[in-house]
């Protein structure tokens, strides 16, 4: 099911880690790591759980802080200037795992918010474009929820439209599905395979391999805080050049294994 | 890389002062200003706390510091704790501050098993009564001789501690199948909470009597503890209810599968986890009764207040209400403050153990 | 068999439910007629006759007219009046204090956050009683009526109290705030009837001005089409005391404050656990869609936080009103101490007098918890 | 109520005298320094223990408000009730209690702001005054005033020593309350001469202790105790001559003041030295009052009316025999 | 993996079931259900999600009142006598999907408490009964810890072992293993296993249908509060008479390999 990509070598950067260091008190939670990923490159993050991999994530778009190293996000150099750092959060969208909506707003406010407040977009413009996204999610007709009446699915697809409203040049995901059931996963990844269709960049962490063997430019396997291997899917799942690679695949694949 | 890096991020010290005092000109002002207003006053104030107050002497005409004169609060240290409690006879209520003053220790020690530290709960008031009012080879006091910080202890911890099975009678009352006994509860929890305390007070210091037989009395102060007491049991029922509907619904299945009954459901099962759960709330539940105790002085119990409010209107320390009732602020802050951060600390483990 | 629900069991609990309702109404008929005995002993009669009689006693503060000339029942309504009268400026200014305190709690400036801390846990851990004495010790610790602080040139603060201009009929203030509150509930009615016709939820006008509206227009309406004259009376100092105006005694103001403040410190906490009781995702969400903080804060948290608020605070707005009764102290003629004290002294009803003023406090709680139940139903179950 | 003989027959079997007193009446009943009680009015529930119980310390003193005072004595919390209470007809018939002779003479007057430059109290229409609730001042005060077309406002405080704070600060125009406890009060004010106490008394305020209603009994004993110390007082006998003078007196009143002649003391049912015991423990009336309120007190009370009839005061016991 | 057993068709029953109805509020949780257990027996109930199987088996010891129908348990039958209820109670014991065991008490304690409370037993005699029974689960040496610090499968093998203590005739199942692991699944069938080989008379519900067709005398499949069909597990497994019987297993099937 995987067909060959290209990505144009010669595309812009749109992000760079470079030798990135983290500590969460005394833990090392990342080691000098360092990634870079091409405007328009789709790149899934896997790996064992307590691996960084979230942490990571969260970094590029300064959730958490890193103490060394630098990132470097659409050619802006990453410090803690509020200001320059909410403009790049604008440009940099993120879904998480356990949606984050704001319950007391309805599904189309909380799509409109962001661009009224932060883009200064007008209420009727916002509205619009918020409608074609909710639309896009196949979640129109919930526009007047509220997110506690939505089922989990329902809900991050509403995530997606929302990140999507800033009209981010990157999007984070953070295992967009892994607090979903079957079904509802079935309907978040759809989106998300679209989204990655439209030549959206995209730094996804989760454990969903067909979606990495579908949409993935590059898988990058972490682990204990360390990148251990980077490497197109194809060539990912089928000679993992790393022992801790192929334990991990391993284990994937035995869990579903006694799971049937 | 990293060095260019390590120049760009100031010393953490200074990021520090930067994130938390002057992250932005609206912050920064108000830390300048409450700077400000703390550098003015704090040396104010403790000059007239202490370094200009005066601590000895035998009358007003010894304060001259200028300062804050502590004197009738010194001189009168006793009445203040002991009230008029006979003088040989003070051990008694030392030994009983000590006994009240070791359930907070007990309750901090895991290792202990819960059972010793419920029944020594359990005995704590009656032997507190024992000592206190005597009798059993002790000689007899009478609650006449009661006041000050003695009758606010007294009040408050034996109030309490009568006041915990009453509470959990009435929770579970509340929650009873039987409509009547569920009626009565509710009936009575809702009525008591929502007067003031006051009118209760009011009704131990007027009415009362009137409800006993001729020639039947109850003194003052058995009077109000027991209204105190009835009082605490109305809030607490309800604190120990949220913890009864806390409970995992599971352990009433498997209690009832095992074949347990109610009463040993609750008693061996239910309620042990419950009031384990329910210290904290419980504690804080004593820090109010505790303050609570003060508005005794309405219906002329001379607790810690009435006392102070007698010192300051003894002609020889007349002028003096300041001092005093600062004395009896700092009092209640310290023993509330230290119990209410004990029970956060507390509640804290209890998160933890989960 | 089982559809029977006469089984031998349900009989034993019948009657062992019996057996504690009968105990319980022989405990009550014991106790009345001891009562009943003691009282005609004392020559007593028992009932509410007392009421119509006389009170003989004077209350320095009433919004009601009153004189001592007036019964024992005007007396009580002037105390009601009293409770509620302090009740809702301490409820006013508690939640002011409180929110200011509980937002410093939360705040990221470490200085503000540790003053707060101490200046909450100090208010909360001084009994009531204590802080009370203190204001009233303050209060007439301010200068003699001559000497009286000029505050902004339109009151005057003194031993005396606060005395601020007041309309030059008194009565119309009330009617004013009367149709205010009609004029507000008038446009929220209309405004949220317009808002369920719009096509998507939480878009439309804001509620708030049409509020304003109300409150303003619908009073200046009524006062142009009637005939009351309205005019601002200044308080000036005229011999024992000031005339014109109105004077907020110094022990309505002890009371007033030592609410507010021993209350506020009870808010902030409330404002403060709810305020953290927001899951930790709403602010990385937001951060992440680039929110200023005070956006964040303002739009996104303290909305969410304000509905987990409300049962709280709803008990700490009937704790003022149930701690007002601490007005005795200081001699503030509120219900517990006009009825409950003077009344009850002067005529020795302790029975009814007590029962009298229990009964509405009841009827104060009553009404809150049916207000807080129909706000649950109504609001409370849309989005939680 | 009480039946005659039962409070006797209880102080006796708990020997202890249970007495209501207030906690904050400087002179009259208060806690001193060392944590014992003084007063006037304490002196009398102490004369009345070593007169039945032959022992002033055995007295118990049960702190009472003006609101609970009469309650506690109707339903025999109390054995006495001393904190004074003025002696009114309504109380007598109404409030279940009993009362037994004037122990202190007073009257209600007004005390006001030396420089309102005020000089009468009917120059105080439109004034505030500072009263304490559930005392017959306030009923007093609006009589006074209601009769004479005058207009006042009140505060009403329940704690004296907040009432006269509150005054002293100006709170009020004028306070009102018993002659002895303004002249009291206002020697302890920081400035005396800054405070006028107006002539005029606007009632008679006979104070003196109040025992539950129907034992006659008791009264008597109550009463009689009070007359000894005041008649102790007429024929010369203090604390310190008592023992001495009950040894050997040529005066046959003073013989059977203290017991050695007749057995007055029987009849009450007590024993026949009950008021050498009142006197010897106690003091007479006269060191009772320089004790507690005299001239070398910090109150600096005049006897003024507490004169003996023979000093042209109101004093006048009934004589003892 | 199945081997032929049989039951004595004239062992004495321990449960029978009559007619059986319960309503919840006004929704029909059971419908008409009748069913016969006879000493020794070991029934298997499965079924989609809401079926009422929970339902049934809680009816069995009143845990659940029904409103209609008869339930004899052990030759008695079930009325609303405290008492009486208590009796039969003992004689059946039950384990939960949570496993429910006392939080404040330790493992020892949580066996030897129902004993020594509810058969009047003495302490020292319950607890040699309590650690002979926790032996045979393997979690002797465990015996002094408290729940809390035990993983699940180990706290469901306490839960049996609690249930055994009461020398119950029957032993009720709900779902034993659905809140497990994979791993501890195992460990916790293996005990049910060698109950079931001892003769113990056992209702279990649970997904886990190599159990069933190992250990089972008689799988009931229920749907919508009705039973639908019985069976012997070869007959029920391979001809499914009901349609609805064999959309079930169907479903299960697929499930097991969508997941693998
Ligand atoms: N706020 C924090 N404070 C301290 N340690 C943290 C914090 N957040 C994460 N960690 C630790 O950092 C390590 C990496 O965490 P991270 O969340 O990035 O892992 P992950 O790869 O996303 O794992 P998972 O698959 O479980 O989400 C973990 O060991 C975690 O315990
Ligand atoms: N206490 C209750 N109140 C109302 N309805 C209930 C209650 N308990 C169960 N039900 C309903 O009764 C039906 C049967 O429930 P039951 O728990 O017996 O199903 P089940 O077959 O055990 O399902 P599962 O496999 O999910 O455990 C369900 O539709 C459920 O929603
Ligand atoms: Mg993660
Ligand atoms: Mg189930």
């Amino acid at each position: 099911m995987n067909e060959p990509r290209s990505v144009d070598a010669d595309a812009p950067v749109a992000v760079r880690i470079d030798a990135l260091n983290k500590w969460y008190g005394h833990f090392h939670a990342l080691k000098n790591v360092s990634l870079e990923v091409k405007t328009g490159e789709r790149i899934v993050i896997c790996g064992p759980s307590g691996s960084g991999k979230s942490t990571l994530i969260r970094c590029v778009n300064q959730l958490e802080q890193h103490q060394e190293g630098d990132i470097v996000v659409l050619g802006q150099l990453l410090d803690d200037h509020p200001k320059r750092l909410r403009q790049i959060r604008r440009e940099v969208g993120m879904c998480f795992q356990h949606f984050n909506l704001f319950p007391h707003l309805s599904v189309l406010k909380n799509c409109t918010l962001p661009q009224t407040a932060n883009l200064g977009i007008a209420e009727s413009e916002a509205m619009a474009y918020a409608l074609k996204l909710l639309e896009r999610v196949k979640m129109r007709e919930h526009a007047n929820k509220y997110p506690g009446q939505l089922s989990g699915g329902q809900q991050q697809r509403i995530a997606i439209a929302r990140a999507l409203c800033m009209r981010p040049k990157i999007m984070l995901f953070d295992e967009p599905t892994s607090a979903l059931d079957p079904e509802m996963i079935a309907e978040v990844l759809e989106v998300m395979v679209d989204l990655a269709a439209e030549g959206m960049t995209m730094l996804c962490v989760t454990h969903e391999m067909g979606f990495a063997r579908k949409v993935a430019d590059r898988v990058v396997f972490m682990d204990q805080g360390e990148i251990v291997e980077q490497a197109p899917p194809e060539q990912f799942f089928s000679q993992p050049e790393s022992p801790r690679t192929q334990q991990f695949l391993n284990q994937i694949i035995n869990h579903g294994v006694t799971a049937g | 890389m990293s060095s260019l890096s390590a120049s760009r991020r100031p010393h953490p010290a200074l990021r520090w002062v930067h994130k938390q005092l002057f992250p932005n000109l609206l912050q920064s002002i108000l830390t300048l200003a409450t700077l400000g207003l703390l550098l003015w006053s704090v040396p104010k104030v403790l000059d007239w706390l202490i370094f200009s107050a005066t601590f000895v002497g035998s009358s007003k005409a010894d304060c001259v510091g200028g300062g804050a004169c502590w004197l009738p609060v010194v001189n009168r240290i006793d009445l203040f704790v002991y009230g008029f409690y006979p003088d040989t006879e003070t051990w008694r209520v030392n030994l009983a501050f000590v006994l009240a003053g070791a359930i907070i220790p007990l309750l901090y020690f895991k290792r202990i098993d819960r059972r010793w530290v419920l029944g020594y709960m359990m005995l704590l008031p009656f032997v507190m009564w024992w000592l206190l009012k005597g009798g059993l080879g002790l000689s007899s006091v009478s609650s006449t001789q009661f006041a000050g910080i003695l009758v606010t202890v007294f009040l408050g911890v034996i109030g309490m501690l009568f006041a915990l099975p009453m509470g959990i009678l009435l929770a579970l009352g509340r929650r009873s199948k039987k409509p009547a006994i569920k009626l009565l509860c509710v009936l009575y929890i809702e009525l008591v909470r929502s007067v003031p305390v006051i009118t209760l007070l009011f009704m131990a210091s007027l009415m009362v009597q009137l409800f006993l037989p001729e020639g039947v009395t109850i003194d003052i102060l058995a009077r109000v503890l027991i209204v105190l007491v009835m009082f605490t049991a109305a809030y607490m029922a309800e604190t120990i209810r949220g913890g009864l509907q806390g409970m995992a619904k599971g352990q009433y299945e498997a209690a009832k599968a095992l074949g347990f009954s109610y009463w040993k459901t609750m008693s061996v099962i239910i309620l042990p986890q419950v009031l384990r759960n329910t210290i904290p709330p419980l504690l804080t539940q004593f820090i109010g009764l505790f303050k609570e105790t003060t508005l005794v002085v309405v219906v002329g119990v001379l607790d810690v207040v009435g006392i102070a409010m007698s010192t300051t209107s003894a002609p020889e320390w007349i002028g003096l209400e300041h001092e005093v009732y600062l004395f009896l602020a700092m009092f209640f802050f310290v023993i509330c403050f230290a119990l209410s951060r004990y029970a956060r600390h507390l509640e804290k483990q209890l998160e933890k153990s989960r | 068999m089982r559809t029977s629900p006469l089984t031998s069991v349900r009989w034993s609990s019948v009657l062992q439910q019996a057996l504690v309702l009968a105990l319980v109404a022989a405990l009550f008929y014991w106790l009345i007629q001891n009562a009943s005995a003691n009282l005609s002993a004392l020559g007593i009669a028992s009932g509410f006759d007392f009421l119509d009689q006389r009170a003989g006693y004077a209350i320095s503060f009433s919004l009601i007219d009153y004189t001592p000339d007036d019964t024992y029942l005007r007396a009580y309504w002037v105390g009601l009046l009293n409770t509620l009268l302090v009740s809702v400026l301490s409820i006013a200014l508690a939640t002011l204090l409180g929110v200011i305190l509980g937002v410093l709690r939360v705040s990221d400036n470490w200085l503000l956050n540790r003053m707060s801390y101490l200046a909450v846990e100090f208010l909360r851990n001084v009994p009531l009683i204590v802080h009370l004495i203190w204001w009233y010790g303050l209060m007439l610790a301010m200068p003699r009526v001559r000497d009286a602080i000029d505050v902004f040139g339109v009151g005057f603060l003194s031993n005396r109290g606060l005395t601020v201009p007041w309309a030059s009929q008194g009565g119309l203030v009330g009617w004013a705030l009367l149709w205010s509150l009609l004029g507000i509930i008038l446009g929220g009615w209309l405004m949220s009837r317009y808002r369920t016709r719009l096509p998507w939820k939480g878009f439309g006008p804001p509620l708030w001005p049409a509020l304003l509206v109300g409150a303003v227009l619908l009073p200046l309406l009524v006062y142009a089409v009637s005939d009351a004259q309205w005019q601002w009376e200044l308080p000036e100092a005229k011999g024992f005391g000031f005339r014109g105006g109105i004077t907020l005694t110094p022990e309505l103001m002890a009371l007033w404050m030592a609410l507010s403040f021993y209350s506020a410190s009870y808010i902030a906490e409330i404002v403060r656990g709810a305020i953290q009781s927001v899951p930790r995702g709403q602010y990385e969400a937001s951060r992440a869609l680039g929110f200023s903080e005070t956006r964040t804060m303002f739009q996104l948290i303290v909305p969410q936080a304000i509905y987990p608020m409300i049962p709280q605070v709803t008990s700490t707005y009937l704790n003022i009103i149930k701690n007002s009764s601490l007005g005795v102290v200081v001699g503030y003629m509120e219900l517990v101490s006009a009825t409950g004290g003077t009344t009850l002294n002067q005529t020795g009803q302790a029975i009814e007098c007590i029962a009298l003023v229990m009964a509405t406090y009841c009827v104060f709680s009553l009404v809150t918890s049916l207000l807080m139940n129909f706000y649950n139903h109504r609001i409370g179950l849309r989005t939680h | 109520a009480t039946t005659e003989g039962s409070v006797l027959a209880a102080v006796q079997s708990r020997d202890m005298l249970r007495c209501g007193v207030s906690s904050d009446k400087a002179g009259f009943s208060y806690v001193n320094d060392d944590g014992q009680w003084s007063g006037m009015d304490v002196d009398l529930c102490r004369g009345v223990a070593a007169a039945v119980l032959g022992d002033a310390q055995k007295v118990e003193f049960v702190v009472t408000t003006a609101k609970n005072r009469f309650t506690a004595l109707a339903s025999g919390e109390i054995d006495v009730l001393s904190r004074a209470t003025t002696w009114t007809a309504s109380r007598d018939a109404n409030l279940g209690a009993d009362f037994t002779t004037p122990w202190f003479y007073d009257g209600q007057g007004v005390m006001t702001h030396a420089d309102f430059g005020v000089s009468s109290i009917e120059e105080l229409d439109g004034a505030v005054f500072c009263l304490s609730p559930g005392t017959t001042s306030e009923q007093n005060l609006e009589d006074y005033f209601s009769r004479r077309g005058l207009s006042y406002r009140t505060v009403v405080i329940e704690k004296s020593t907040e009432l006269y704070n509150a005054f002293q600060h100006g709170r009020c125009d004028a306070i009102t309350n018993d002659m002895s406890g303004l002249a009291s009060r206002r020697t302890q004010f920081e400035d005396p001469q800054a405070f006028t106490l107006l002539p005029e008394t606007i009632s008679k305020e006979p104070l003196g202790a109040y025992v539950p209603q129907g034992d006659a009994r008791w009264r008597d004993i109550v009463t009689w105790t009070a007359f000894a110390l005041m008649t102790a007082e007429e024929l010369g006998v203090t604390s310190d001559n008592a023992e001495q003078m009950k040894a050997k007196t040529d005066n046959a009143n003073i013989a059977r003041l203290l017991g050695t002649d007749g057995r007055i003391g029987e009849r009450f049912g007590l024993s026949n030295d009950w008021a050498y015991q009142a006197i010897s423990q106690v003091g007479n009336y006269e060191e009772i009052f320089n004790r507690n309120v005299g001239p070398n007190t910090p109150l600096r009370f005049e006897r003024g009316l507490n004169r003996l009839w023979n000093d042209q005061g109101l004093l006048y016991p009934a004589p003892i025999r």
